[in-house]
């Protein structure tokens, strides 16, 4: 592994912080999807990130997560491990664990099942072949099927699971991944006011011993978060703040929250 | 040494007739050495014929061309009653026959009377001097071209002075660069006979040619030991080193062209597969099989032809074309009716659906046309060589085949874009269930574009008939190339399907004289083995979100 | 317009829907709530025929579509903006517009202007591949398409899904422009409460595939329908 | 049994079926008309017929198959060596009899195989001498072309021994090799331009196997090369083979064998016309493995009749100085070396697709199992009369009691 | 459904593990194998109840294609991963027993050289080429039977997993491989008895390969192979290292952000899946007595693929089964239908895809769900499970 002895001014940063994104560059085709974005979190920090349709949440997520490399930027976790030069499953085993957009399950598998795979365990070939739940890891398991109200259907295949329950697994999933940093993209698209809330509840509870970073477009969960927000706007930060500044900001009323 | 002085002397006396007679006429040539001739073509044995055609030439006489002609091409026959030769077409029942002596026709015959004049390759390189000799002289300058360049091949010092005659007379151009390399030939040929400045000479004329007859000419002094002259050995050494140079130029175009060839060869059959497999993702193990019914509706089309109408079997091609593409794309449309459409979403279960189709096609063709090779002719117009400079050839019928597979695939790539079907076929096979729900009927579009794929995979057979057997077995030995072609350019890009096939068939042409055709096969797979790790969606890969869900 | 009778839906054994029944009149907005996993998007497919039904009957603009396929119900006037959106990922953004040009006659092959006014993005992506937009861009193209086909029936399933504030905003003012033309039934499925009781003439609520509630908008106490709505 | 079996063990699928249907369909020939003679010892000839599928392992599970589950007693089949070779053992371990029809590479001698087919002494290397005489245009250079794998590289082998004894040097024969069912001929035939360009008379020499002579003579027709050029002989290729071509642009090209159809004789037109009536077909032709196996299967009756059963060794016995005339003029014997005597003919290509008889031995020449141009083999002799049995020893050895 | 508290619950008793069909294939197997055995060698030819030489060598070389199968299956029914050149490890494993074989012949050949085979003695080779030492050794060689396909699978996939080479890219460029190796082996310089590979073995042991004993013995042997290959399977695909390679072949990326990594894992059953169809190809060629190149050609291993759809894929059992059904087929239509039986087996392939998507085996284990043509509808997205656990609990 190598040193970043960054000669920056913002080195403190680095050191501090457990994401740390600097200068980030994504383009396709000369879109710039990223445009030299920096964003930095600290250990045990709830962001939430916000801005309008296509303006790089997501694609930035990609690039914590290593399924999108940038052309340019920093990109390190916990200060030392570049995420750049990683790739998805050594970034995943590092503690960055994500709950994508589109609701993405092992469809032929059970929810049982499904849960069984992410939960955190060695992750290594003969581990797998050596794996038997433990009682502490099948109450775990059981206890997240609670949470996201699908005990009913833990045989059932998760293909043929509903929309919002497919978005509810996958939120179980990252539950049972227990990662370090968690990144959840748009938690709470296609649930009902009353789990909205729910959901922004959970979320503040697993920020007390996780860092979590939210994308949402869902205005009321992002204030039930209360939390430091940042907006983005095309591929950059247009914003950052407490969400009441941020609402008030003219620039992100015109791209984005609209009048 | 007395078989050449017998032949110096033969010679000698069909030039003097010649030179007596003057040349463009007959009147002069020794009045009844023709007929004189003729029987002697009767007799039995190779040597006999051979005596009978140096007859024939030393006669002059214009009619003599004709029958040679017939000879070497295995027309002229003799009567068993009487023994008199005549010209023979298969015609009918029998023999359309033809008098030599006039030139008139002279009735049919009945087979089982006539005996045909054998000859052997010696006997024709004979008779093509002979014709050479005969035609120096006839108006039409295409024929003394053909008569120098005969001579060219078979040079025979004995005809020096009549080459020299001719020359002294043409003024085409064209012709006469051919005799002045016959004649060059020739003195190179004549040992002893011509002087080393003679020999120098005619060497500089032929470093100037770009053929392996020249080249052969020149190799064969410096094999000669009888050749004394160190002069002549040595210009005939850097005429052949200017020679190959040049030849190895053009060896290098020659390798591309077949490379382009071989290329376009694979693309062809590769188009049906990118639509079936490529934009459907049916594993198509039947493609080939689609391929074979287009190259027996060929057989069938040019079967009807020659029953029907033998003097149009050119036209045999162009309506085949239409007539493959529509059988192949009703095989391919049942198909699809029948068992594909129930695997949608199931992709490999195709792989064991089409393959079971592919045994059935397979042998159902070996039952009706039976398991052996069907023939299928080449058109005149697809036949030989065009010379695109001294030196260099291309065949037509692979010029054809490249034209032809280019146009099959920008006309596919248009229907592609710029069709209201093309979309819906892709929008289709991209979302079936949502394509649905805009209105598009996906069985009718599925059946179709099945259909085209499988249509396309049959006008690649009626090209394919023409370079390859017409046999049940024909699909299959294009399968694996196929799905090689598609995958290494790219799974549903035809532009990957148009640069993969050119690449491995170039590469494959480039890599064949040195590794030899196996290991040239084997190192071209581990390229593309090794390539895939590079691109692992292939050449023309598609990238970026689209594709990954 | 369009009503549907008793309606069940199997998937494999399990039934998704049991006797639901729903009627919806040109001008109008029919709200679908429910919970999650309670059937809205299995009646949104029995609808537009994506899934055949088990028992019940379907009847459209006054004739029985039941046993139709969809195709020929999308030719019949009914478009879907689908649940996950379901672009065709390889086609440009203007070719994904372009196949709901299948079901019109070919003068009305055109684009209209009001999708490139209600989502500029479009018309600034036109060359993209629908697949390598972000999320709510791609909501946005599949309500634009199903707009291209002038539907008369025009079913959304959760529409407002990953949809930035103020596109919200814009969407509703379409929906509501669109029941205002009066030419077109919408059936409209939602989870955001408020987004559909601003929009909703009916309402319609389901639990575990079943309607439990259903009438007009100024029938429904909002506690009564939020009870149903939380776990 | 009531009556006398007759396994037919041909390819009627696969990439072979192309070449071992014809053969069967033979085969069901000769077996109706012997039958229509009155059978054999009293009793009828019943053919069975099964399908290997040119799939090697195949051959030897069906070869066991018609052996002990049909108990047939002898068996007519095979087309390639690995097939041959792969039914092998199972022939010797139960004892019984293939006849074997197809040219091959010699270098095997098995007392349960008859070789009716030629052996390299048979074809090969008269069909050299052949172009190196006057005749046939006196090459002295070579090109050796061949499918890449066993009959050509032995056969190429043997050449190669030929023609150094003869003063060819070896700079003056090219060998060159190309994959099964290789159909892109377009380099190699512009080699063998430039290699006959070399200033002196060459020759080709072809043992490319079944399906890839239809695109090399396509492509050589292609490129213009004329036989009185750049002669081409070759050793796989028949009337069956050219059906598949316009010969017209052919003419002049050679091929050896033992057998053409156009050759004149009284028991030729008997046999095609046979032919004709059997397969209900004017246009199939006959070729040099039909004859093969009509020998094969008469010099059996033959011998079946001989010996008064069917018993194998019986028969085997019996086989040895067995005669039948050739199609071809002149009579076939059985050596004890289990080959045939036969007469070699080089043939020319017409433009009808048939072969014109331009040279032929003046006797017959017996088939040598093993090779007197490879060392190793040249010590060896075959000799299967019983009780002094050898198929490869330097001295007959003698099988006890 | 009622142990949804432990729906993998893995300290059951051995046999209940593997469910009904497990545990009636681990029985049969051997049991068929052993009566087959005793009907051989102990009753009188005369007898109904004897089984036949060539039945013998017949159901042997069955239960290597169902070895082969299930190997393939492992890879492809569990993983995703279709190999369409699985072929080349089963001739691989064939042609190293084949040379143990060869060099067993000794002196005994055509040449009587004791040393080099016939071939080449033939070629002119004056000596063993370095890769045939050690090949005396029967030890030796099992341990290459398993190695050298091992290897070949272990360079292929690091290479091809590592980069990510996928689905059909995937499939294409395993049928090169065979295609490449299979024209290798073509090569007589390669040194493996060119086109005719190698026949006309002698023994193995010590005994002689064509008796009865010897016969029975490979058949017991193959017997045991096939249900020790099976329960080796199973003990992969059950522990969660089977879920995590079906969840690989479902969303590989996905399982990548779990933290899983993808390659290590596929690469871990490609190699035993060559190894397994390396061991099939070894006890095969005693078996069929020949080895040679067209067991590498791509249409064989394109077969195997097919065997294992007929069969039931992801099933293991139905693996085997279609592999011995399909065989079967074959040796029975080409003898009794020498004409037909290509319509047959390829109407058969059609059928079953039609009418039975889950294979033959899905028979047993299908719930009468609807009329299976309705599978085609739009809008399916029933999930596909292994029918073994349908049956298992
Ligand atoms: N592979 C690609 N090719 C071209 N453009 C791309 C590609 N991937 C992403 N983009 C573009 O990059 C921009 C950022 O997309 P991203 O998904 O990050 O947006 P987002 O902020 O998550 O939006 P949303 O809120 O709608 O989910 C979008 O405009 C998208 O169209
Ligand atoms: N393809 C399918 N196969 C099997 N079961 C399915 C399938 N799709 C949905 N289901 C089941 O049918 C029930 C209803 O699902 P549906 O998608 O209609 O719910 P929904 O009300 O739209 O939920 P959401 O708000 O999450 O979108 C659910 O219990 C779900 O598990
Ligand atoms: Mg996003
Ligand atoms: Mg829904």
């Amino acid at each position: 592994m190598t040193d970043i002895a960054t000669p920056s001014a913002r080195a403190g940063a680095v050191q501090d912080a457990i994401l740390y994104l600097d200068g980030i560059t994504v383009s396709f085709d000369g879109f710039r999807a990223l445009n030299s974005l920096s964003l930095y979190l600290e250990p045990g920090e709830l962001r939430a990130v916000i801005g309008p349709n296509g303006a790089g949440k997501s694609t930035m997520m990609d690039v914590i997560t290593g399924k999108t490399r940038p052309d340019l930027g920093i990109a390190r976790f916990h200060g030392g491990h570049d995420l750049t030069a990683l790739d998805e499953a050594a970034i995943a085993n590092l503690g960055i664990g994500r709950k994508f957009q589109k609701p993405t399950v092992f469809e032929n598998q059970t929810v049982y099942e499904n849960l069984e795979l992410a939960l955190k365990a060695p992750r290594g070939v003969l581990a797998a072949l050596r794996f038997r739940a433990s009682e502490r890891q099948r109450a775990r398991i059981e206890e997240v099927l609670g949470i996201i109200n699908l005990g009913r259907q833990q045989n059932e295949a998760a293909g043929g699971l509903s929309h919002g329950q497919k978005q509810w697994l996958e939120i179980g999933m990252l539950l049972m991944q227990d990662p370090e940093l968690l990144l959840v993209d748009e938690p709470a698209a296609g649930m009902t006011d009353a789990e909205t809330m729910r959901t922004a509840e959970l979320l503040s509870e697993i920020a007390r011993r996780h860092t979590v970073v939210v994308v949402e477009h869902d205005m009321e969960f992002v204030r039930a978060l209360g939390c430091r927000v940042t907006v983005l706007h095309e591929g950059a930060v247009l914003a950052e703040g407490s969400l009441a500044a941020v609402q008030n900001n003219q620039d992100v009323i015109d791209v984005y929250l609209g009048r | 040494m007395i078989q050449i002085c017998q032949r110096a002397i033969r010679l000698l006396l069909l030039l003097a007739a010649i030179l007596a007679a003057g040349p463009f006429s007959a009147n002069g040539a020794r009045a009844g050495a023709f007929e004189d001739a003729l029987p002697v073509l009767t007799g039995k044995g190779f040597a006999a014929v051979g005596e009978a055609v140096d007859a024939l030439a030393a006669s002059g006489d214009p009619r003599a061309i004709p029958v040679l002609e017939a000879l070497s091409d295995g027309d002229l026959y003799y009567r068993e009653s009487d023994k008199a030769v005549f010209l023979a077409r298969k015609g009918g029942e029998g023999y359309l026959l033809t008098d030599p002596g006039t030139g008139e026709a002279a009735g049919t015959g009945a087979r089982g009377d006539f005996q045909k004049i054998k000859t052997n390759n010696r006997l024709r390189v004979k008779i093509r001097t002979a014709l050479g000799a005969l035609g120096l002289f006839s108006p039409d300058p295409q024929v003394r071209i053909a008569a120098a360049r005969s001579l060219f091949m078979d040079p025979d010092p004995a005809l020096l002075p009549l080459v020299d005659d001719a020359l002294s007379k043409d003024d085409d151009p064209g012709a006469r660069e051919a005799l002045d390399l016959a004649r060059a030939a020739i003195l190179i040929k004549a040992g002893e006979a011509s002087t080393p400045a003679d020999k120098v000479a005619a060497i500089r004329i032929l470093s100037q040619s770009t053929s392996q007859g020249a080249r052969a000419l020149l190799g064969g002094i410096l094999l000669d030991d009888g050749e004394g002259s160190e002069e002549v050995r040595q210009a005939a050494g850097k005429a052949l080193q200017q020679i190959e140079t040049r030849l190895s130029r053009l060896a290098f175009v020659e390798n591309v062209f077949q490379g382009i060839s071989l290329g376009s060869v694979l693309l062809l059959a590769a188009i049906g597969l990118a639509i079936t497999f490529g934009v459907m993702g049916v594993i198509n193990m039947a493609h080939g099989e689609m391929v074979m019914l287009g190259a027996y509706a060929t057989y069938l089309v040019q079967e009807t032809f020659r029953l029907h109408a033998p003097e149009a079997l050119g036209w045999s091609l162009p309506i085949a074309l239409p007539f493959a593409f529509l059988v192949a794309g009703a095989v391919g449309i049942a198909m699809e009716r029948g068992v594909i459409r129930f695997l949608y979403g199931r992709p490999l279960e195709t792989l064991l659906a089409t393959w079971g189709i592919s045994l059935v096609l397979q042998q159902l063709v070996r039952t009706i046309f039976g398991p052996t090779n069907r023939e299928v002719s080449s058109p005149d117009w697809m036949s030989g060589t065009i010379e695109v400079t001294s030196g260099l050839l291309f065949t037509t019928n692979r010029l054809w085949i490249i034209a032809f597979a280019l146009i099959v695939l920008f006309a596919l790539m248009a229907v592609l874009r710029y069709t209201a079907f093309g979309l819906q076929m892709r929008a289709v096979t991209q979302n079936r269930r949502m394509a649905n729900a805009m209105g598009i009927r996906s069985g009718w579009v599925d059946a179709f574009t099945f259909g085209l794929g499988s249509g396309i995979a049959g006008i690649a057979g009626v090209a394919l008939s023409q370079i390859d057997n017409v046999s049940p077995n024909l699909g299959q030995s294009y399968i694996i190339d196929s799905f090689l072609v598609v995958v290494f350019g790219g799974v549903g890009n035809l532009w990957g399907t148009l640069v993969g096939a050119m690449s491995l068939g170039i590469v494959n042409k480039l890599l064949e004289p040195y590794s030899g055709a196996v290991l040239g096969k084997i190192l071209v797979l581990i390229a593309v083995i090794m390539f895939i790790q590079k691109r692992p969606k292939g050449l023309f890969a598609l990238k970026g979100r689209a594709v990954e869900n | 317009m369009l009503s549907v009778d008793h309606i069940d839906l199997f998937y494999g054994a399990s039934q998704a829907l049991r006797g639901v029944s729903l009627s919806a009149e040109k001008g109008l907005v029919t709200c679908v709530m429910g919970r999650n996993g309670v059937g809205k998007t299995s009646l949104l497919r029995a609808i537009v025929g994506q899934q055949p039904v088990a028992s019940g009957r379907i009847d459209w603009e006054g004739h029985d579509i039941t046993a139709l396929p969809s195709a020929e119900r999308a030719r019949r006037g009914i478009a879907v903006v689908p649940q996950g959106r379901e672009i065709f990922p390889l086609l440009t953004v203007d070719e994904n517009l372009r196949t709901g040009f299948a079901a019109l006659p070919s003068r009305e092959r055109h684009v209209p202007d009001y999708v490139f006014a209600l989502f500029p993005v479009l018309k600034d992506m036109l060359g993209r591949r629908g697949g390598d937009l972000s999320g709510g861009q791609q909501q946005q193209l599949a309500i634009g398409r199903a707009l291209v086909m002038r539907p008369r029936l025009l079913v959304l399933d959760e529409p407002t899904e990953g949809i930035q504030p103020s596109v919200i905003k814009q969407i509703g003012q379409v929906i509501a422009d669109l029941r205002a033309r009066g030419d077109m039934a919408i059936v409209l499925v939602e989870q955001y409460f408020e987004f559909a009781r601003d929009l909703a003439d009916r309402f319609t609520v389901m639990d575990r595939g079943e309607v439990v509630m259903a009438g007009s908008a100024a029938d429904m106490v909002e506690q009564d329908v939020r009870r149903h709505l939380t776990v | 049994a009531d009556t006398i079996k007759v396994g037919i063990l041909h390819s009627l699928s696969g990439t072979m079926a192309i070449s071992e249907t014809t053969l069967k369909d033979a085969m069901l020939m000769l077996i109706e008309q012997q039958n229509a003679k009155g059978g054999l010892l009293g009793k009828k000839l019943e053919a069975v017929v099964v399908d290997p599928a040119s799939n090697w392992p195949l051959f030897a599970e069906k070869a066991r198959e018609l052996i002990t589950g049909d108990k047939v007693d002898v068996v007519f089949g095979c087309w390639t060596s690995v097939s041959r070779k792969s039914v092998l053992p199972v022939f010797e371990e139960l004892n019984s009899l293939l006849f074997y029809p197809v040219q091959y590479e010699g270098e095997e001698s098995s007392r349960n195989v008859f070789y009716t087919g030629a052996a390299p002494n048979q074809q090969a290397i008269p069909a050299v001498e052949y172009l190196m005489s006057e005749d046939g245009g006196g090459a002295t250079r070579f090109a050796l072309l061949g499918t890449d794998y066993v009959y050509p590289r032995t056969t190429n082998k043997i050449l190669r021994a030929f023609l150094n004894a003869k003063g060819i040097a070896d700079e003056d024969i090219l060998e060159e090799y190309t994959p099964f069912g290789h159909s892109d001929w377009q380099t190699i035939v512009s080699n063998l331009k430039e290699f006959s360009s070399q200033g002196k008379k060459t020759a080709v020499v072809s043992t490319i196997n079944g399906d890839a002579n239809v695109p090399f003579y396509k492509e050589l027709a292609n490129q213009g090369i004329k036989a009185e050029d750049l002669p081409v002989v070759a050793f796989s290729v028949g009337e069956e083979e050219l059906a598949g071509l316009d010969t017209t642009p052919l003419v002049g090209h050679l091929a050896a064998w033992n057998y053409f159809m156009s050759v004149d004789t009284p028991e030729n037109d008997a046999f095609i016309e046979a032919w004709h009536g059997y397969i209900k077909d004017e246009k199939r032709v006959t070729n040099d493995p039909m004859e093969a196996h009509y020998i094969g299967f008469n010099m059996w009756v033959q011998a079946v009749k001989q010996a008064g059963t069917t018993n194998v060794d019986a028969v085997r016995q019996a086989m040895y100085g067995q005669q039948v005339k050739n199609l071809t003029g002149g009579v076939a014997e059985m050596h004890v070396n289990h080959h045939l005597s036969k007469p070699v003919l080089i043939g020319e290509i017409q433009d009808d697709g048939q072969f014109e008889t331009v040279w032929e031995t003046s006797g017959t020449v017996i088939g040598d199992a093993w090779s007197d141009f490879i060392p190793e083999s040249a010590k060896l002799t075959a000799d299967w009369t019983y009780p002094w049995v050898c198929g490869n020893c330097e001295k007959p050895k003698y099988l006890g009691n | 459904m009622s142990n949804a508290a432990f729906p993998h619950a893995g300290h059951r008793p051995f046999l209940l593990r593997l469910g009904p069909t497990g545990t009636v294939f681990v029985i049969l197997v051997p049991v068929v194998a052993i009566l087959m055995v005793a009907g051989n060698l102990l009753l009188p030819p005369s007898s109904s109840f004897h089984v036949p030489a060539h039945v013998m060598s017949l159901v042997g070389k069955y239960l290597c294609f169902a070895l082969l199968a299930m190997s393939v299956d492992l890879i492809w029914g569990f993983c995703g991963i279709l190999s369409l050149g699985h072929g080349a490890f089963f001739a691989l494993g064939g042609y190293a027993m084949g040379m143990h074989l060869m060099r067993q012949i000794g002196d005994r050949g055509v040449y009587s050289n004791p040393l080099l085979p016939d071939f080449m003695v033939f070629l002119d080779w004056k000596e063993l080429p370095w890769y045939w030492h050690g090949f005396d050794n029967l030890a030796f060689t099992l341990l290459m039977v398993l190695l050298v396909p091992g290897l070949l699978a272990f360079v292929f996939g690091w290479f091809t997993f590592r980069s990510r080479v996928t689905g059909v890219y995937f499939s294409i460029i395993s049928q090169a491989m065979t295609f490449a190796l299979m024209l290798a082996f073509f090569r007589n310089d390669m040194g493996f008895g060119g086109n005719n590979g190698m026949t006309d073995f002698k023994d193995l042991l010590g005994f002689d390969l064509r008796s009865d004993g010897m016969r029975s013995a490979l058949l017991f042997s193959s017997a045991i192979a096939l249900v020790a290959g099976y329960l080796l399977c199973r003990r992969m695909v059950d522990s969660k290292f089977g879920r995590v390679i079906l969840a690989i072949r479902d969303a590989e990326s996905r399982t990548r952000f779990l933290g899983y990594r993808v390659e290590h894992y596929k690469l871990l059953v490609f190699i035993v899946s060559a190894m397994m169809a390396g061991a099939a190809g070894a006890l095969y060629t005693p078996q069929v007595g020949i080895i040679n190149p067209s067991e590498f050609t791509p249409a064989n291993s394109i077969e195997i693929v097919i065997w294992v759809a007929v069969g039931g894929r992801g099933t293991l059992v139905g693996a085997a089964l279609g592999a011995v059904m399909v065989n079967f087929g074959k040796s029975w239509f080409t003898g009794a239908l020498p004409e037909l039986w290509l319509f047959l087996l390829g109407g058969l392939f059609v059928a079953v895809t039609l009418f039975f998507p889950k294979g033959v085996l899905g028979i047993f284990g299908r719930r009468l769900t609807g009329w299976p043509l309705s599978l085609g509808m739009p809008g399916r997205t029933r999930p596909r499970k292994p029918v073994e656990d349908a049956t298992g609990d």
